[in-house]
Protein backbone atom coordinates (compact mmCIF):
# COMPACT_ATOMS: atom_id res chain seq x y z
CA UNK A 1 0.00 0.00 0.00
CA UNK A 2 2.05 3.26 -1.16
CA UNK A 3 0.64 6.49 -1.49
CA UNK A 4 2.74 9.10 -4.07
CA UNK A 5 1.73 12.69 -4.15
CA UNK A 6 3.65 15.44 -6.61
CA UNK A 7 3.48 19.20 -7.17
CA UNK A 8 5.42 19.49 -10.33
CA UNK A 9 6.17 23.00 -11.34
CA UNK A 10 6.93 22.12 -14.69
CA UNK A 11 5.89 19.74 -17.43
CA UNK A 12 5.73 16.08 -16.46
CA UNK A 13 5.60 12.96 -19.03
CA UNK A 14 2.01 10.82 -17.57
CA UNK A 15 2.66 8.03 -19.06
CA UNK A 16 6.93 7.43 -17.82
CA UNK A 17 5.17 8.44 -14.27
CA UNK A 18 2.67 5.73 -14.96
CA UNK A 19 4.69 3.02 -16.16
CA UNK A 20 7.11 4.10 -13.12
CA UNK A 21 4.24 3.48 -10.53
CA UNK A 22 3.34 0.59 -12.43
CA UNK A 23 7.08 -1.01 -12.13
CA UNK A 24 6.45 -0.24 -8.14
CA UNK A 25 3.21 -2.08 -7.25
CA UNK A 26 2.65 -5.84 -5.63
CA UNK A 27 0.56 -8.26 -7.17
CA UNK A 28 -2.14 -5.64 -8.71
CA UNK A 29 -4.54 -6.89 -11.41
CA UNK A 30 -6.03 -4.05 -11.85
CA UNK A 31 -4.34 -0.24 -12.62
CA UNK A 32 -6.90 2.64 -14.14
CA UNK A 33 -5.50 5.99 -14.54
CA UNK A 34 -6.88 9.64 -15.46
CA UNK A 35 -5.02 11.76 -17.48
CA UNK A 36 -6.28 15.77 -17.78
CA UNK A 37 -5.08 17.95 -20.46
CA UNK A 38 -5.29 21.54 -20.96
CA UNK A 39 -7.99 22.08 -24.07
CA UNK A 40 -7.48 24.89 -26.67
CA UNK A 41 -11.21 25.37 -26.63
CA UNK A 42 -11.24 25.89 -30.54
CA UNK A 43 -8.12 28.35 -30.04
CA UNK A 44 -9.90 30.32 -26.91
CA UNK A 45 -7.98 29.17 -24.58
CA UNK A 46 -4.58 30.45 -24.52
CA UNK A 47 -2.80 29.81 -21.07
CA UNK A 48 -4.34 27.87 -17.65
CA UNK A 49 -2.62 28.83 -14.38
CA UNK A 50 -3.07 26.67 -11.72
CA UNK A 51 -1.79 28.21 -8.12
CA UNK A 52 -1.30 26.20 -4.63
CA UNK A 53 -0.40 26.19 -1.15
CA UNK A 54 2.84 24.95 -0.51
CA UNK A 55 3.25 21.88 1.69
CA UNK A 56 -0.30 22.53 2.75
CA UNK A 57 -1.65 21.47 -0.63
CA UNK A 58 0.83 18.49 -0.71
CA UNK A 59 -0.41 17.06 2.80
CA UNK A 60 -4.01 17.95 2.08
CA UNK A 61 -4.07 15.70 -1.03
CA UNK A 62 -1.69 13.11 0.36
CA UNK A 63 -4.33 12.92 3.64
CA UNK A 64 -7.29 12.47 1.07
CA UNK A 65 -5.48 9.81 -0.92
CA UNK A 66 -4.75 7.37 2.38
CA UNK A 67 -8.41 7.75 3.43
CA UNK A 68 -9.28 6.85 -0.10
CA UNK A 69 -6.68 3.85 -0.15
CA UNK A 70 -8.47 2.52 2.71
CA UNK A 71 -12.08 3.12 1.46
CA UNK A 72 -11.60 1.26 -1.62
CA UNK A 73 -8.69 -1.26 -0.10
CA UNK A 74 -6.55 -0.03 -2.75
CA UNK A 75 -2.77 -1.49 -3.61
CA UNK A 76 -1.38 1.84 -4.52
CA UNK A 77 -2.11 5.56 -5.63
CA UNK A 78 -0.22 8.07 -7.70
CA UNK A 79 -1.10 11.54 -7.67
CA UNK A 80 0.99 14.51 -9.72
CA UNK A 81 -0.72 17.27 -10.12
CA UNK A 82 1.57 20.53 -12.12
CA UNK A 83 0.82 24.02 -11.01
CA UNK A 84 1.90 27.33 -12.65
CA UNK A 85 1.37 28.46 -16.07
CA UNK A 86 1.11 25.51 -18.91
CA UNK A 87 -0.21 25.72 -23.03
CA UNK A 88 -3.06 23.50 -24.72
CA UNK A 89 -2.21 20.25 -24.43
CA UNK A 90 -0.03 20.11 -21.78
CA UNK A 91 -0.91 17.31 -18.76
CA UNK A 92 -2.39 19.24 -15.91
CA UNK A 93 -3.10 16.23 -13.42
CA UNK A 94 -2.45 12.23 -13.58
CA UNK A 95 -4.08 10.06 -11.25
CA UNK A 96 -4.01 6.01 -10.59
CA UNK A 97 -5.02 3.56 -8.50
CA UNK A 98 -3.86 0.34 -8.25
CA UNK A 99 -6.53 -2.51 -6.91
CA UNK A 100 -6.73 -6.77 -6.75
CA UNK A 101 -9.95 -5.78 -8.70
CA UNK A 102 -10.98 -3.24 -11.59
CA UNK A 103 -13.98 -2.04 -9.41
CA UNK A 104 -11.82 -0.47 -6.83
CA UNK A 105 -9.57 0.57 -9.35
CA UNK A 106 -11.92 2.93 -11.04
CA UNK A 107 -14.17 3.64 -8.12
CA UNK A 108 -10.63 5.15 -6.33
CA UNK A 109 -9.27 6.76 -9.33
CA UNK A 110 -13.00 8.49 -10.08
CA UNK A 111 -13.10 9.43 -6.27
CA UNK A 112 -9.52 11.35 -6.15
CA UNK A 113 -10.27 13.06 -9.53
CA UNK A 114 -13.76 14.50 -8.28
CA UNK A 115 -11.37 15.46 -4.87
CA UNK A 116 -9.06 16.82 -7.49
CA UNK A 117 -11.34 18.93 -9.60
CA UNK A 118 -13.73 20.68 -6.40
CA UNK A 119 -12.21 20.05 -3.06
CA UNK A 120 -8.13 20.21 -3.03
CA UNK A 121 -6.46 23.58 -1.93
CA UNK A 122 -6.03 24.75 -5.61
CA UNK A 123 -7.11 27.29 -7.65
CA UNK A 124 -7.11 27.98 -11.78
CA UNK A 125 -7.33 30.44 -13.89
CA UNK A 126 -8.02 30.10 -17.48
CA UNK A 127 -5.74 32.96 -19.31
CA UNK A 128 -7.87 34.12 -22.78
CA UNK A 129 -6.83 36.76 -25.34
CA UNK A 130 -10.25 38.55 -23.31
CA UNK A 131 -8.75 38.73 -20.28
CA UNK A 132 -7.88 35.91 -17.27
CA UNK A 133 -10.61 34.10 -15.20
CA UNK A 134 -10.97 32.22 -12.28
CA UNK A 135 -12.47 28.89 -13.06
CA UNK A 136 -15.20 27.39 -10.30
CA UNK A 137 -16.01 23.95 -10.26
CA UNK A 138 -19.05 23.03 -12.40
CA UNK A 139 -22.76 21.67 -11.17
CA UNK A 140 -21.46 18.78 -12.84
CA UNK A 141 -18.58 18.81 -10.65
CA UNK A 142 -20.51 19.26 -7.68
CA UNK A 143 -22.60 16.26 -8.41
CA UNK A 144 -19.97 14.17 -9.04
CA UNK A 145 -17.80 14.81 -5.72
CA UNK A 146 -21.66 14.31 -3.94
CA UNK A 147 -22.40 10.78 -5.33
CA UNK A 148 -19.08 9.77 -2.56
CA UNK A 149 -20.09 11.89 0.12
CA UNK A 150 -23.42 10.37 0.87
CA UNK A 151 -22.77 6.72 1.58
CA UNK B 1 6.42 43.74 17.43
CA UNK B 2 5.10 40.32 16.22
CA UNK B 3 4.32 39.91 12.44
CA UNK B 4 2.29 37.28 11.13
CA UNK B 5 2.68 36.10 7.65
CA UNK B 6 -0.84 36.76 5.93
CA UNK B 7 -1.32 34.62 2.39
CA UNK B 8 -4.05 34.76 -0.09
CA UNK B 9 -4.69 32.52 -3.13
CA UNK B 10 -6.59 32.42 -6.11
CA UNK B 11 -9.25 35.52 -6.59
CA UNK B 12 -8.27 36.44 -2.95
CA UNK B 13 -4.42 37.05 -4.13
CA UNK B 14 -5.46 39.44 -6.79
CA UNK B 15 -7.26 41.52 -4.90
CA UNK B 16 -4.51 42.10 -1.83
CA UNK B 17 -1.67 40.19 -2.85
CA UNK B 18 -0.31 36.83 -2.46
CA UNK B 19 1.36 37.91 1.03
CA UNK B 20 0.99 40.17 3.52
CA UNK B 21 2.90 40.72 7.05
CA UNK B 22 0.93 42.12 9.62
CA UNK B 23 1.38 43.18 13.51
CA UNK B 24 -0.10 40.89 15.14
CA UNK B 25 0.29 42.22 18.54
CA UNK B 26 -3.06 42.50 20.34
CA UNK B 27 -4.62 40.66 18.11
CA UNK B 28 -6.28 37.42 19.80
CA UNK B 29 -7.69 34.94 17.03
CA UNK B 30 -8.45 34.60 13.62
CA UNK B 31 -11.28 36.75 13.18
CA UNK B 32 -9.38 39.34 15.00
CA UNK B 33 -6.80 39.34 12.16
CA UNK B 34 -9.78 39.49 9.49
CA UNK B 35 -10.91 42.87 11.18
CA UNK B 36 -7.83 44.05 10.56
CA UNK B 37 -7.37 43.21 6.94
CA UNK B 38 -10.76 44.19 6.12
CA UNK B 39 -10.20 47.31 7.41
CA UNK B 40 -7.08 47.90 5.39
CA UNK B 41 -8.96 46.40 2.46
CA UNK B 42 -12.87 46.54 2.31
CA UNK B 43 -13.32 44.76 -0.93
CA UNK B 44 -11.87 41.57 0.43
CA UNK B 45 -14.33 41.37 3.20
CA UNK B 46 -17.32 39.12 1.15
CA UNK B 47 -14.55 36.64 0.33
CA UNK B 48 -13.25 35.94 4.03
CA UNK B 49 -17.01 35.38 4.88
CA UNK B 50 -16.83 31.45 6.90
CA UNK B 51 -19.18 30.11 4.58
CA UNK B 52 -16.94 30.82 1.66
CA UNK B 53 -13.58 31.13 2.95
CA UNK B 54 -11.41 28.46 4.43
CA UNK B 55 -9.08 29.32 7.50
CA UNK B 56 -5.23 28.01 7.83
CA UNK B 57 -3.29 28.44 10.54
CA UNK B 58 0.43 26.98 10.44
CA UNK B 59 -0.84 24.57 7.76
CA UNK B 60 -3.95 23.96 10.20
CA UNK B 61 -7.38 24.60 8.99
CA UNK B 62 -8.91 26.61 11.95
CA UNK B 63 -12.03 28.00 12.63
CA UNK B 64 -12.46 32.28 12.99
CA UNK B 65 -12.44 31.89 17.25
CA UNK B 66 -9.30 29.78 16.94
CA UNK B 67 -6.38 31.59 19.19
CA UNK B 68 -3.47 33.09 17.33
CA UNK B 69 -1.30 32.19 19.83
CA UNK B 70 2.38 32.15 18.66
CA UNK B 71 1.47 31.19 15.03
CA UNK B 72 3.50 32.48 12.56
CA UNK B 73 1.25 31.80 9.35
CA UNK B 74 -2.38 32.97 8.50
CA UNK B 75 -3.57 31.73 4.90
CA UNK B 76 -6.82 32.59 3.48
CA UNK B 77 -8.11 29.67 1.06
CA UNK B 78 -11.15 31.22 -1.69
CA UNK B 79 -13.34 28.17 -3.17
CA UNK B 80 -11.31 26.19 -4.97
CA UNK B 81 -10.81 24.42 -8.50
CA UNK B 82 -8.25 21.89 -9.71
CA UNK B 83 -7.94 19.05 -12.34
CA UNK C 1 -13.41 10.16 -33.71
CA UNK C 2 -10.95 6.82 -33.38
CA UNK C 3 -11.47 3.67 -32.53
CA UNK C 4 -8.24 1.22 -32.52
CA UNK C 5 -8.41 -2.53 -31.69
CA UNK C 6 -5.75 -5.15 -31.36
CA UNK C 7 -5.33 -8.39 -30.60
CA UNK C 8 -1.71 -8.66 -29.16
CA UNK C 9 -0.44 -12.36 -29.49
CA UNK C 10 2.58 -11.24 -27.27
CA UNK C 11 3.54 -8.86 -24.66
CA UNK C 12 2.97 -5.03 -25.22
CA UNK C 13 3.56 -2.00 -23.06
CA UNK C 14 0.85 -0.73 -22.00
CA UNK C 15 2.20 2.88 -21.31
CA UNK C 16 4.13 3.33 -24.71
CA UNK C 17 0.85 2.56 -26.13
CA UNK C 18 -1.23 5.01 -24.04
CA UNK C 19 1.55 7.67 -24.95
CA UNK C 20 0.93 7.37 -28.88
CA UNK C 21 -2.54 6.98 -28.98
CA UNK C 22 -2.53 10.72 -26.73
CA UNK C 23 -0.59 11.87 -28.84
CA UNK C 24 -2.98 11.45 -31.56
CA UNK C 25 -5.46 12.60 -29.94
CA UNK C 26 -7.16 16.12 -30.77
CA UNK C 27 -8.37 18.45 -28.35
CA UNK C 28 -9.49 16.11 -25.43
CA UNK C 29 -9.22 17.20 -22.10
CA UNK C 30 -9.58 13.51 -20.32
CA UNK C 31 -8.12 10.49 -20.97
CA UNK C 32 -8.78 7.61 -18.51
CA UNK C 33 -7.08 4.16 -18.95
CA UNK C 34 -7.14 0.89 -17.57
CA UNK C 35 -4.64 -1.89 -17.36
CA UNK C 36 -5.95 -5.70 -16.56
CA UNK C 37 -2.64 -7.42 -15.22
CA UNK C 38 -2.16 -11.29 -14.46
CA UNK C 39 -1.55 -11.47 -10.68
CA UNK C 40 0.22 -14.34 -9.31
CA UNK C 41 -2.23 -14.99 -6.55
CA UNK C 42 0.46 -15.38 -3.83
CA UNK C 43 2.36 -18.01 -6.28
CA UNK C 44 -1.15 -19.76 -7.16
CA UNK C 45 -1.19 -19.27 -10.94
CA UNK C 46 1.33 -20.04 -13.14
CA UNK C 47 0.32 -18.77 -16.65
CA UNK C 48 -3.33 -17.71 -17.98
CA UNK C 49 -3.97 -18.44 -21.14
CA UNK C 50 -6.73 -16.80 -23.59
CA UNK C 51 -8.24 -17.49 -26.88
CA UNK C 52 -10.19 -15.94 -29.62
CA UNK C 53 -11.70 -15.93 -32.56
CA UNK C 54 -9.57 -14.19 -35.09
CA UNK C 55 -10.77 -11.91 -36.95
CA UNK C 56 -14.56 -12.27 -35.47
CA UNK C 57 -13.29 -11.57 -32.17
CA UNK C 58 -11.56 -7.95 -33.33
CA UNK C 59 -14.92 -7.37 -35.42
CA UNK C 60 -17.17 -7.33 -32.41
CA UNK C 61 -14.91 -5.70 -30.24
CA UNK C 62 -14.65 -2.89 -32.92
CA UNK C 63 -18.85 -2.73 -33.33
CA UNK C 64 -18.87 -2.34 -29.17
CA UNK C 65 -16.24 0.20 -29.25
CA UNK C 66 -17.73 2.25 -31.83
CA UNK C 67 -21.46 2.09 -29.86
CA UNK C 68 -19.47 3.01 -26.59
CA UNK C 69 -18.10 6.13 -28.89
CA UNK C 70 -21.40 6.80 -29.95
CA UNK C 71 -23.42 6.35 -26.73
CA UNK C 72 -21.07 8.54 -24.07
CA UNK C 73 -19.53 10.98 -26.94
CA UNK C 74 -16.04 9.81 -26.87
CA UNK C 75 -12.93 11.55 -28.87
CA UNK C 76 -11.91 8.25 -29.14
CA UNK C 77 -10.87 4.62 -27.86
CA UNK C 78 -7.46 2.46 -27.77
CA UNK C 79 -8.52 -1.45 -27.02
CA UNK C 80 -5.43 -3.87 -26.90
CA UNK C 81 -5.95 -7.61 -25.73
CA UNK C 82 -3.21 -10.15 -24.98
CA UNK C 83 -4.07 -13.94 -26.08
CA UNK C 84 -1.97 -16.53 -25.97
CA UNK C 85 -0.13 -18.22 -22.93
CA UNK C 86 1.16 -15.50 -20.62
CA UNK C 87 2.71 -14.83 -16.70
CA UNK C 88 2.41 -13.03 -13.78
CA UNK C 89 2.78 -9.05 -14.28
CA UNK C 90 1.68 -9.37 -17.80
CA UNK C 91 -0.25 -7.26 -19.20
CA UNK C 92 -3.36 -8.47 -20.53
CA UNK C 93 -5.77 -5.52 -21.30
CA UNK C 94 -5.47 -1.69 -21.91
CA UNK C 95 -8.39 0.10 -22.11
CA UNK C 96 -8.62 4.05 -23.07
CA UNK C 97 -11.09 6.28 -23.84
CA UNK C 98 -10.51 9.93 -24.74
CA UNK C 99 -13.65 12.77 -24.13
CA UNK C 100 -13.36 16.36 -23.25
CA UNK C 101 -14.78 16.08 -19.97
CA UNK C 102 -13.74 13.69 -17.46
CA UNK C 103 -17.23 12.00 -16.82
CA UNK C 104 -17.65 10.48 -20.71
CA UNK C 105 -13.88 9.02 -20.66
CA UNK C 106 -14.30 7.34 -16.96
CA UNK C 107 -18.27 6.24 -17.82
CA UNK C 108 -16.83 4.96 -21.52
CA UNK C 109 -13.58 3.06 -19.81
CA UNK C 110 -15.60 1.37 -17.11
CA UNK C 111 -18.25 0.55 -19.82
CA UNK C 112 -15.36 -1.07 -22.12
CA UNK C 113 -13.68 -2.99 -19.97
CA UNK C 114 -17.37 -4.41 -18.15
CA UNK C 115 -17.95 -5.75 -21.94
CA UNK C 116 -14.36 -7.35 -22.64
CA UNK C 117 -14.93 -8.99 -19.02
CA UNK C 118 -18.33 -10.81 -20.01
CA UNK C 119 -19.38 -10.18 -23.31
CA UNK C 120 -16.57 -10.04 -25.84
CA UNK C 121 -16.01 -13.71 -27.55
CA UNK C 122 -12.49 -14.00 -25.14
CA UNK C 123 -12.07 -17.35 -23.40
CA UNK C 124 -9.72 -17.33 -20.48
CA UNK C 125 -7.96 -20.06 -18.64
CA UNK C 126 -5.72 -20.68 -15.56
CA UNK C 127 -3.05 -22.54 -15.33
CA UNK C 128 -2.59 -23.42 -11.83
CA UNK C 129 -0.18 -26.42 -10.16
CA UNK C 130 -3.54 -29.05 -9.47
CA UNK C 131 -4.47 -28.58 -13.60
CA UNK C 132 -6.00 -25.89 -16.16
CA UNK C 133 -9.52 -23.84 -14.99
CA UNK C 134 -11.74 -22.10 -17.62
CA UNK C 135 -12.79 -18.86 -16.31
CA UNK C 136 -16.19 -17.45 -16.09
CA UNK C 137 -17.70 -13.85 -14.75
CA UNK C 138 -18.13 -13.59 -11.46
CA UNK C 139 -21.40 -12.33 -10.07
CA UNK C 140 -19.58 -8.89 -9.62
CA UNK C 141 -18.68 -9.39 -14.07
CA UNK C 142 -22.52 -9.78 -14.31
CA UNK C 143 -23.57 -6.96 -12.21
CA UNK C 144 -20.80 -4.45 -13.10
CA UNK C 145 -22.03 -5.38 -17.07
CA UNK C 146 -25.54 -5.16 -16.14
CA UNK C 147 -25.22 -1.31 -14.91
CA UNK C 148 -24.94 -0.56 -18.87
CA UNK C 149 -27.73 -2.51 -20.07
CA UNK C 150 -30.30 -1.23 -17.57
CA UNK C 151 -30.79 2.11 -20.16
CA UNK D 1 -18.21 -33.73 -50.88
CA UNK D 2 -18.63 -30.22 -49.40
CA UNK D 3 -17.09 -29.29 -46.73
CA UNK D 4 -17.75 -27.53 -43.61
CA UNK D 5 -14.79 -26.34 -41.13
CA UNK D 6 -16.31 -26.55 -37.91
CA UNK D 7 -14.55 -24.10 -35.09
CA UNK D 8 -14.52 -24.59 -31.13
CA UNK D 9 -12.87 -22.42 -28.10
CA UNK D 10 -12.71 -22.91 -24.84
CA UNK D 11 -13.90 -25.79 -22.40
CA UNK D 12 -15.75 -26.87 -25.89
CA UNK D 13 -12.16 -27.14 -27.72
CA UNK D 14 -11.06 -29.22 -24.75
CA UNK D 15 -13.71 -31.99 -25.75
CA UNK D 16 -14.35 -31.63 -29.35
CA UNK D 17 -10.89 -30.37 -30.85
CA UNK D 18 -9.98 -26.52 -31.93
CA UNK D 19 -11.44 -27.22 -35.29
CA UNK D 20 -13.02 -30.40 -37.42
CA UNK D 21 -14.14 -30.27 -40.71
CA UNK D 22 -17.65 -32.12 -41.23
CA UNK D 23 -19.12 -33.19 -44.62
CA UNK D 24 -22.42 -30.58 -44.82
CA UNK D 25 -23.93 -32.60 -48.06
CA UNK D 26 -27.45 -33.01 -47.25
CA UNK D 27 -27.16 -30.33 -44.10
CA UNK D 28 -29.83 -27.60 -43.98
CA UNK D 29 -29.33 -25.47 -41.26
CA UNK D 30 -26.99 -25.13 -38.00
CA UNK D 31 -29.20 -27.25 -35.93
CA UNK D 32 -28.54 -29.85 -38.44
CA UNK D 33 -24.83 -29.73 -38.74
CA UNK D 34 -25.16 -29.85 -34.50
CA UNK D 35 -27.12 -33.17 -34.87
CA UNK D 36 -24.06 -34.69 -36.78
CA UNK D 37 -21.98 -33.41 -34.23
CA UNK D 38 -23.54 -34.74 -31.08
CA UNK D 39 -24.09 -37.60 -32.84
CA UNK D 40 -19.97 -38.20 -33.08
CA UNK D 41 -19.33 -36.43 -29.93
CA UNK D 42 -22.16 -37.23 -27.13
CA UNK D 43 -20.31 -35.41 -24.55
CA UNK D 44 -20.90 -31.68 -26.41
CA UNK D 45 -24.22 -32.26 -26.90
CA UNK D 46 -25.15 -30.10 -23.45
CA UNK D 47 -22.43 -27.25 -24.31
CA UNK D 48 -24.10 -26.66 -27.84
CA UNK D 49 -27.49 -25.58 -26.15
CA UNK D 50 -28.95 -22.64 -27.86
CA UNK D 51 -29.08 -21.25 -23.97
CA UNK D 52 -25.43 -21.21 -23.57
CA UNK D 53 -23.11 -21.10 -26.89
CA UNK D 54 -23.50 -18.77 -29.38
CA UNK D 55 -23.48 -19.95 -33.45
CA UNK D 56 -21.24 -18.03 -35.88
CA UNK D 57 -21.69 -18.57 -39.11
CA UNK D 58 -19.09 -17.36 -41.77
CA UNK D 59 -18.23 -14.75 -39.01
CA UNK D 60 -21.93 -14.12 -38.49
CA UNK D 61 -23.78 -14.19 -35.14
CA UNK D 62 -27.12 -16.82 -36.04
CA UNK D 63 -29.79 -18.56 -34.67
CA UNK D 64 -29.79 -22.52 -34.68
CA UNK D 65 -32.18 -22.15 -37.84
CA UNK D 66 -30.09 -20.02 -39.96
CA UNK D 67 -29.61 -22.13 -43.65
CA UNK D 68 -26.04 -23.60 -44.19
CA UNK D 69 -26.49 -22.38 -47.25
CA UNK D 70 -22.95 -22.36 -49.02
CA UNK D 71 -21.15 -21.07 -45.70
CA UNK D 72 -17.49 -22.75 -45.04
CA UNK D 73 -17.04 -21.75 -41.25
CA UNK D 74 -20.09 -22.99 -38.17
CA UNK D 75 -18.04 -21.41 -35.04
CA UNK D 76 -19.49 -22.67 -31.67
CA UNK D 77 -19.03 -20.08 -29.05
CA UNK D 78 -19.05 -21.48 -25.02
CA UNK D 79 -19.52 -18.46 -22.53
CA UNK D 80 -17.12 -16.05 -23.09
CA UNK D 81 -14.20 -14.24 -20.51
CA UNK D 82 -11.53 -11.66 -21.17
CA UNK D 83 -9.89 -8.96 -19.39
Amino acid sequence: MSVAVRIATGPFDPEAELAAFRARLGDAGALASFTGLMRDDGGQAQQLELQHYPGFTEAEIARFAQKTVERFGLIGVLIIHRVGMMGPRDAIVLVAAAATHRRAAFDGCDCLMDYLKSAAPLWKREHRADGAVWIEPTKQDQADRARWLAD
Amino acid sequence: MTQLRVLFFGKLADLAGAERPIDSHGLTDVASAIAVLTDAMPAIAPLLHPEICRYVLDQQIVPAGAPLAGASELAFLPPVSGG
